[in-house]
């Protein structure tokens, strides 16, 4: 069977964690991939203690992209929000455990610019991508 | 008939294994593979004759224009130009159809007129028109296409008016495969006055053209698309519309006079070809050419016309799999695009790759089409003139297994 | 110091005799030789690893894709680009300042507004300025040179008001040599705030290149001349800029989403990139700049200022041998034009191509220029890193050989 | 010595046959290589028999332009009209009777396109190139 798609990755494909909307919720924010149709909204709980309490993503697209967004979810369940803002690429990659090839790293990452862009409160993901990726 | 195992020899990236699995290509209308005599065209060239062109009074640059040159007059009367000079080098089909843009369009589209397009287009005869619309104050008006991917003919006579002033449309879709009835709706475009521009990419890779007999006013194609070198198209275009040009892009090698406050052109087609041109990748684009004429393009169209019949009975047959664009061979190319199940086009790109099978996915610089039919994305697989019919069963044996991973 | 003998052996052409006579190849200026390396990754790619870029889902396009943007990177180091964001591929010099003239010209120059040129300018950073003169109404001026060739700075100081937008300037001239004090007047372009436009085409494969230092806002360079393949250059631009310019070519590859009636544009630098890019071309190019920066681009430049200092000394004393351009090999490259008494420089180059030297002759793309100093043609021999002093004195002894024959 | 400039060719750059204008003329005209430099000038007198009677040029340029120019002007004296509108290519490449690069091809033809430009009354030589040359 295919390396990419891993029991691991397949089970969160099809049984997404943490799916749905948050009511209520701190942030929300939505963003679509337009090269593959990807869409991923993210929903967020933060305390006053500045901790994710509850998190929550919907949205539709390929296994990458859906299973990734299941992953991250339950990572940041209950976690601070300075560590979300510090979470990376790598964090991301690690969940995954596969490699992944720059056309897919766009699937894989969406939920990762889609948490930040929602806690930055950036309308355009773009953005993050350009000031992360100077060389 | 093609000798497909002999071409295959002739194509060096095929005989690579990947974990003891062959290459099976199935991606070339995003770009063909090459084939040695292309490869080694540019090799000597660089290793033996490399010099700027046109105007060295020495040894290497006279036969490095002359090889440049000779490359053009191949490609000429590959697609049966009337005279070499009506052949511009371009980077690609994208640039030969922007340099119509900018300059015809510039100078003969403007308030009021109509720009018609159809609405299966690739981007690049697409966004060049949109602009162009903005630019002049034109209206940009789309020719429909049927559900099965046909061109809307009683809807395109419909949008024929006097007040439209070019036609742009691909002579074969990158995504439907769809062949367009060409000649005639030059034809009628002809009748109400307007120029026609035929997106040659995908028809002059797997088709015989010939432009005089068309009668199209401009035709767009890439080499890499057809066995040869990335970097290198084409603009073909009748002589008179040439002629009334300004040029695009300027510096050296397209005046023929320059002073501080003034310039005088260069013949066609050099007015056309500013700076230092692509002297290595027309070459090979030239050797390509040979390899086509060659193996003959009826032999290539048939070749084509088999794969297609062939996938579209065995693929069709497969459960859960929906292929897009007309279903008959006869007025279809060699891009065969469909999805499989819920599976996403990525996802089964990504599962193809690992049998080695390299298909594309997505939208294939057709995104308004693709939107049209509700998707975001599909997956595409693409024939030449090394492909086999057994390169089908791969395709189909591994869908099979993509099937079971995602439990469709 | 550079091994020259070691360099030697790595171009596969230099190793060609012709009549028993090697090769002496002093025509750089018009387009580099290329070293092994840079033949075989372009051959390495075409047999290994050729697809289409950035949307493929498989090895191959994936294996393509990396190394035409690492291939980028490279680049956009060796000029010192803040980003490799900034650097855009282009098929050379010349389309890499038509870029810039259709684009930040065309949306940023209007009626009244000035455009400053130097008027020794090669017709590739000429005429794209008097096209945008004529298409927007601006003034176009000639910042003037002195008989030797210098940038004529009182003149240019005045020339500097409020009403200039952009000032575009070779740092290094491709027939007199000189290498102009850029920086300043970068510095002072941006004092009246008018956008600073370098032709670096003879500047970027000779000298050391800082784009950070110079502090200008385009670069434009070449990939052929610096050892690279035909058929790819670059232009470099302050990330501001660009992300605020309107794209240039449209089509595929250079959008993010389009539809029927709107497009949103790629990010950098893929907004300028439209169509199949020269891949092949731009893995080359970066194959290209690792040898110069093995090298040194100080060891490159002290070598050229060698070569010119010999030449200037020996060609100097040759009777009737009139040398143009600045005497002090500090503020030159290896460009040297010469006229020989009355032989026309045709002549000159034919007899010097009987022995298997290979000089240009012309008016080198600098037809004003010429004109300016009363001169149809000039004969320019150019060095690059495989020259050698013997090389000069083979040309001497050849333009020796031409003073009999011609009787001068 | 270099083949391209044999003897006879340096001869006739040294030492042009009919160089000079001509007064009366029935037919001049003057054209210029903006590439090269180089300038020629041919002067004819046609009698009433449509026969060469004179011919003659002027100008400067390069010693195959010039050499070229001064034995199509030999070849010419006496010529009937009708056979020197037949002159082709090929006659002046015979007279030079050397192997010519396609830059020097320029050179080597200035004349030639000037006696025909003059004899058609074109205004501009590169028509009759173009003409010529669609393959
Ligand atoms: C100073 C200068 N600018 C621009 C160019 C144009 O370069 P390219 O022909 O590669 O576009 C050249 C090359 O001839 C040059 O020497
Ligand atoms: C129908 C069609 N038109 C135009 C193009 C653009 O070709 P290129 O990218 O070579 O400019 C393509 C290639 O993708 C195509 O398939």
């Amino acid at each position: 069977m295919d390396d990419l798609y891993r029991e691991n990755i397949l089970d969160h494909y099809r049984h997404p964690r943490y799916k749905g909307e948050l009511e209520p919720h701190t942030h929300s924010h939505r963003e679509h991939n337009p090269v593959c149709g990807d869409e991923i909204q993210i929903d967020l709980y933060v305390n006053g203690a500045d901790v994710v309490e509850k998190a929550a993503f919907s949205g539709h697209g390929c296994a990458i992209s859906q299973a990734g967004a299941s992953m991250l979810m339950e990572r940041i369940q209950g976690m601070p929000l300075a560590e979300v803002k510090a979470l990376g690429k790598e964090d991301i990659l690690e969940d995954l455990g596969i490699p992944i090839g720059p056309v897919r790293l766009k699937c894989a990452l969406l939920s990762l610019k889609v948490l930040k862009a929602g806690i930055y409160g950036l309308d355009n993901i773009e953005a993050l991508d350009e000031d992360d990726e100077d060389w | 008939m093609l000798n497909i195992e002999a071409i295959r020899q002739d194509f060096p990236i095929l005989q690579q294994k990947t974990n003891g699995k062959p290459l099976v290509f199935l991606d070339s209308a995003a770009s063909s593979q090459k084939p040695l005599a292309v490869i080694k065209a540019v090799d000597t060239y660089y290793r033996e004759y490399h010099a700027n062109v046109h105007r060295g009074i020495y040894d290497l640059s006279e036969k490095a224009s002359a090889a440049y040159e000779q490359a053009r007059k191949k490609i000429a009367r590959f697609i049966n130009a009337k005279s070499w000079r009506e052949l511009i080098y371009t980077r690609n089909a994208t640039e030969s159809l922007n340099l119509v843009a900018y300059t015809w369009g510039m100078q003969h589209v403007g308030p009021g007129d109509t720009i018609l397009v159809s609405d299966m287009e690739h981007h690049a005869n697409l966004i060049p028109w949109q602009q162009l619309a903005k630019r002049t104050g034109a209206a940009l008006k789309y020719i429909p296409t049927t559900t099965e991917g046909l061109i809307d003919q009683p809807a395109y006579a419909q949008l024929l008016d006097s007040t439209v002033k070019l036609v742009a449309f691909t002579l074969m879709s990158n995504v439907l495969g769809t062949i367009t009835p060409a000649k005639a709706m030059i034809a009628q475009a002809h009748a109400v006055g307007a120029v026609a521009v035929v997106d040659g990419a995908q028809s002059v890779p797997h088709l015989p053209t010939d432009v005089q007999d068309l009668d199209c006013d401009f035709l767009a194609f890439s080499g890499h698309k057809m066995l040869g070198p990335t970097g290198i198209g084409a603009l073909w275009g009748k002589k008179p519309l040439l002629a009334d040009m300004e040029p695009f892009l300027t510096g050296g090698d397209m005046i023929k006079q320059v002073g501080y406050d003034r310039c005088e052109w260069n013949a066609l087609p050099w007015k056309f070809e500013a700076g230092t041109p692509a002297i290595a990748q027309a070459i090979g684009f030239g050797y390509a050419v040979d390899y086509l004429t060659a193996l003959g393009m009826d032999n290539v169209r048939q070749h084509e016309k088999d794969m297609v019949a062939y996938a579209l009975e065995h693929l069709g047959r497969v459960e859960g799999l929906r292929i897009f664009g007309p279903q008959d061979p006869e007025i279809r190319g060699g891009a065969v695009s469909f999805t499989f199940g819920d599976i996403h086009p990525h996802d089964l790109a990504s599962m193809l790759n690992y049998h080695n099978i390299a298909i594309r996915a997505g939208h294939h610089c057709a995104q308004p089409l693709h939107d049209k039919h509700g998707l975001a994305a599909t997956a595409r697989a693409s024939f030449y003139i090394y492909n086999t019919l057994q390169e089908i069963d791969c395709l189909i044996e591994a869908l099979e297994d993509a099937r079971k991973t995602f439990e469709l």
